[in-house]
């Protein structure tokens, strides 16, 4: 299989779906010639035009809004927030609007509206750049979230996104956007299905559920500790809303043994939910208490060496995961 | 005012929005009584001394045309071809109502007919109707998007969000504001030093336009332009209709000294009701005795209509959770 | 003690405050002379005035914004939404500067901002009234998320957060408002503090954390369930941020079994952070899975028969203690 | 123009704005250096073209006014009181900087002048500029709270409600537009139909100025009028400042063709310190040299600055979550 970005791959599947669905318009603040702060639309304005690549005024909530009008009438809007902080603003139009309308109208209208932007912490973008919003999301009913870590997964996921009816938010680490693997040529269709995590790495002492840029790091903390003879298995849940539990508890009941890794807050985050989850169906198969590794409750400070001390990293990954190895 | 009825308007144009007009108003006291007998679970705000509105702008739309509306939003409903049948229901929280019970009073769908929904919330309902014009142009069709809201509503950051943008983007929209004096009881005056609400369109350099909400035929006028320019790629308009709603902000509340009685009074002697019977007897364009034959159709279509809703069943409990997702 | 409303209770100690600090003012939509849709500030404006009772326009994300101005300025604003769901046109507003305020300042700035407002499913209030969303809030840094559920509470909890240099998010269950319990007599000065849950009934076969509504709800299930012998302890955490589990890992330690129940969402919730953290370091004491009782994920319908079947209640709960007993 | 200082400006005032310009636009290209060349660690927004603006308005703010700032807000804090080795030190990311290192370009806090903050997110700064309005007027003291924001946040929600809600309290407040026609790559004249800031005032009932941005003597002189007037118990005002940044949006973007080059140069013709030099030459009150003495002054200061910033230590990691909370 060819090697192309997790960026270029996410772009590919926009720009293949805008080819076939001429209902597919987008929105944000320089998504149009200029191809999108992080290039999530680069090259489509040429090819697609002015209506369907629509560059806004800094209006978070109102093309949030207008797009959830636009989904009610036929149409399928993506919204591209570039930072995904730039989100909040449209919270209330998304809670109360977007993610209730089908339930609302009884499931006759439906809302095919896809929301994206980049997570993460790094590169001292500081608090207002640096957000992963994702457990305040998956805990809206309606709304499906999606955090892929590969290209493969970011092109699978967004395919799935662009056909399905549900509001999808789709969110990209900053830090994966460059990063490489193998994707399907062009002209071979697939997609990954929502609510099926994705086991990248087996091992049997213990289950690392890690997302997003974790789940890199965890690799590769998994990779050293191996030359220690500690052999974990890594689970990349790639869908926060719906979330697979069925494969972390399969895997569970062969290593005993969970630690839930992720960059963003600990208190009611994704962590949490799993954690919940196993403590309840996967309780018997458990040897050792369930730990969490997550970056600190804080907002994001901007040096170098207070940013470095928030988000956990291969050595703190693979500590943790040694720690819990011993119990 | 003239004796004739304006250039432009039938008599039978007249004569169905004087009908929409009764079937409003006799519905909303018909649900205010269902209100107080118990039969109305959850809030209900009446539309009642605005009717000439939702009446006058509905009559240009088809269903294909998108309303989106709010918490007072019974008028709009009915107008746009919710039946009252279907209203009643809803309200009393039944299986055949029009959101089949689950949303009551202030979340009316039937997108079959082009009601969108009305909202809880105050104000999302701009940025939908700038989200439905929006579609229609990018695909080509003539249809509108219409926004009904009031004068609270326009001090929301998404009036100005939301006309903005359909500005920009010339979105065939239709912004119509229902400047009714309050906001539950606290003064428009009082929540801005600019109680004029079309004179905001300058902000986004669009058509502005302030009509007498209570004079159905001024209403249905300016309505008519507006959304013929924007069936005809002429971009957006904001009407605002001068209004007042005669009855409390929700059933059950009282006047509490908010504003003053004498307002009320004066008013209701502008009723829309009354106000159109009188043009049309001026015109001599119809008898007080035909007038009245509509009311009366229409007070037996009311009374089926809550009869219709005592009579159906409860959603069943298990269904619940149904359609949280598409594929569910 | 004396006896009065939860209600009664929160406004004393909004007044009692108001009187002695002049730096604290309220706003929101009738607020003033109509003294509150739910009478959180009734027969405050006579005795304040408008400066300090101040009605709204319809500006819930404006007026927040303006009270963190006021906030970082020497006043002390009380932000009153009536119903909470109104809140969410803020989010913004909360997440990225109210509660980044203090951090970003380095200290310098202090955020005395108290948030209130009504949460709970009931009533037929259907689905833009009834939100409780204090996970979302409990997952910011920054803020403090307090849910009082006895008039005792109600008035310990609004005199802390009223004397605190955080920024609070006080939620009112619409259904406890009306309820009365003992509260010292106002001249007795009082406090509950953050982070501190309360036992309210003993027990020993089951630990059951159940917060706001719930709390109550709990209270006569388990009461019912003394008569079939099984023992339930009761805790209420009083506060989601910080959120105080000594006391739940205590009470675990004792009875070996755990049950949250939350009208809320689950994924993400409060109980899914209770259950982690147990299942972390209470890991040993348990002697069965832990189990969660919440409402269901979905919008709130407005017809009874549908909005009864959403909610927990004794019967539910009773249901899912036995089971948990049996386990 | 006339060649005699505008009445009311006194020649030293006139100097002092002078000084501070050179200040903004000596620190900025100072920073653009140290961007270039890896010691500002996030984003950098320069100010450069647009320092009468900051310099004009602060210089009738007392460190008890509140200052609310955005994404480009280095012009503001350096005119309302912090120093540019401050400055330098929180873009280099040293525990030194007036935010310790927490912040950076985007987050510059100085409370103990007023300098409430710049934001990363456009728009907040007007909300919270109104509030310190509303905390003052309530307090009795007579103070003002001021916000600075582009044109592109005046697209924002927020402008809607923060104008509004200043107008109502007659808050103290004065909102300055900086109206630089772009948001980041995308014109004001795309985002908006009514390009003209400052007549959207009226929607409020406020007054709504427009001044030449790139002229310091009437910046301040308008600003002066409009403090005066908030002092005084005369409510907020809205100035837009027509102006123009002539580098990137933030540095290390190039001109990727979303504006003609020829605009660039018009607008660096009427570069604003070149404009303040001008008015003082023709009014003979300051010859070149002093002018020159000025800036060479302002050179070593930044000089100093910068030295200062490189060989100041970084914050300790174990501090990371300090501060979340009050007592922590
Ligand atoms: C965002 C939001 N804030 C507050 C409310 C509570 N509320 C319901 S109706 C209403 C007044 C609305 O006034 P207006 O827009 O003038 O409409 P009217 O009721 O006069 O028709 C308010 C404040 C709400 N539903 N939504
Ligand atoms: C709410 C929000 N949306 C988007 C952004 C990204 N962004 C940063 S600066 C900027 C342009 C701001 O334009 P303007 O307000 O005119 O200020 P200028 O940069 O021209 O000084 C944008 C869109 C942001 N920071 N905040
Ligand atoms: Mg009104
Ligand atoms: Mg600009």
């Amino acid at each position: 299989m060819r090697e192309i970005t997790y960026s270029v791959a996410a772009r590919e599947a926009l720009s293949e779906r805008m080819a076939v669905d001429p209902t597919i318009f987008v929105v944000g603040e320089g998504i149009g010639r200029r191809g999108g702060n992080f290039a999530t639309t680069l090259g489509l304005y040429e090819r697609y035009g002015q209506m369907r690549l629509a560059d806004t005024p800094i209006s978070e909530r109102g093309f949030v809004g207008m797009c959830c009008g636009a989904a009610m009438t036929g149409a399928r809007p993506v919204v591209d927030f570039m930072f995904v902080d730039f989100i909040l603003d449209a919270f209330g139009e998304i809670f109360n609007q977007v993610a209730k309308m089908q339930y609302m109208s009884s499931g006759r209208l439906k809302m095919p509206l896809l929301m994206r932007g980049c997570i993460g912490i790094g590169g001292s973008a500081a608090t207002h750049h640096s957000g992963s919003y994702y457990a305040q999301f998956a805990n809206i009913p309606g709304l499906r979230v999606v955090v892929p870590s590969t290209p493969y997964d970011a092109k699978g996921l967004m395919n799935t996104a662009l056909t399905c009816d549900d509001p999808v938010l789709y969110l990209e680490h900053k830090n994966l956007l460059a990063t490489k693997g193998p994707v399907p040529e062009p002209e071979e269709s697939f997609s990954v299905p929502f609510g099926k995590a994705r086991v990248s790495r087996e091992g049997k002492d213990v289950t690392v559920v890690a997302l997003a840029l974790m789940h890199r790091k965890t690799l590769e903390a998994a990779e050293a500790l191996a030359a220690e003879g500690i052999s974990a298995e890594v689970i990349d849940p790639r869908t926060i809303s719906p979330l697979d539990t069925d494969t972390v508890l399969e895997s569970v009941r062969k290593t005993g043994r969970l630690l839930i890794v992720d960059e963003s807050f600990q208190p009611m985050g994704v962590g949490a939910e799993v954690a919940a989850r196993v403590a309840d169906q996967g309780f018997d198969d458990l040897d050792a208490p369930i730990r969490r590794l997550n970056g600190a409750f804080t907002p994001t400070p901007y040096s170098p060496t207070l940013e470095a001390a928030i988000v956990p990293n291969p050595t703190t990954i693979a500590q943790a995961i040694r720690d819990l190895v011993k119990e | 005012m003239s004796s004739r009825l304006p250039a432009g308007v039938t008599r039978d144009q007249a004569l169905a929005l004087y009908r929409m007009m009764q079937t409003i108003r006799q519905s909303e006291e018909g649900l205010a009584k269902a209100c107080a007998s118990g039969l109305v679970h959850g809030a209900c705000h009446t539309y009642v001394g605005e009717e000439a509105i939702a009446s006058g702008v509905c009559a240009h739309l088809t269903h294909d045309d998108a309303v989106f509306s709010t918490h007072r939003g019974h008028g709009h409903a009915l107008a746009k071809g919710v039946t009252p049948r279907e209203l009643f229901a809803e309200l009393f929280g039944r299986e055949t109502g029009c959101s089949h019970g689950r949303g009551g009073s202030m979340h009316l769908f039937k997108p079959e007919v082009g009601l969108m929904g009305t909202s809880g919330i105050v104000a999302p309902c701009i940025l939908q109707a700038a989200g439905a014009g929006y579609s229609f142009k990018l695909r080509g069709l003539p249809h509108v998007g219409v926004a009904f809201f009031g004068d609270g509503a326009s001090n929301n950051g998404a009036f100005h969000e939301g006309l903005n943008l359909a500005a920009i983007y010339q979105a065939p929209t239709l912004f119509v504001c229902e400047n009714n004096q309050y906001a539950t009881e606290v003064a428009f005056s009082y929540a801005t030093r600019n109680t004029d609400v079309y004179k905001k369109a300058a902000s986004f350099d669009m058509p502005g336009i302030c009509v007498d909400g209570n004079d159905a035929l001024a209403v249905y006028q300016a309505a008519g332009e507006a959304i013929a320019r924007a069936r005809a790629g002429g971009g957006p308009t904001l009407i605002e209709c001068k209004t007042y709603r005669t009855r409390a902000h929700a059933e059950g509340m009282r006047e509490s000294g908010y504003r003053p009685l004498e307002d009320i009074e004066a008013w209701k002697r502008r009723d829309p009701l009354k106000l159109l019977a009188g043009r049309l007897s001026a015109a001599d364009e119809a008898s007080q005795a035909e007038l009245d034959a509509i009311a009366e159709q229409v007070r037996l279509i009311v009374e089926d209509a809550a009869e219709f809703a005592r009579n159906s069943p409860y959603p069943d409990g298990a269904t619940a959770t149904d359609h949280v997702y598409a594929e569910a």
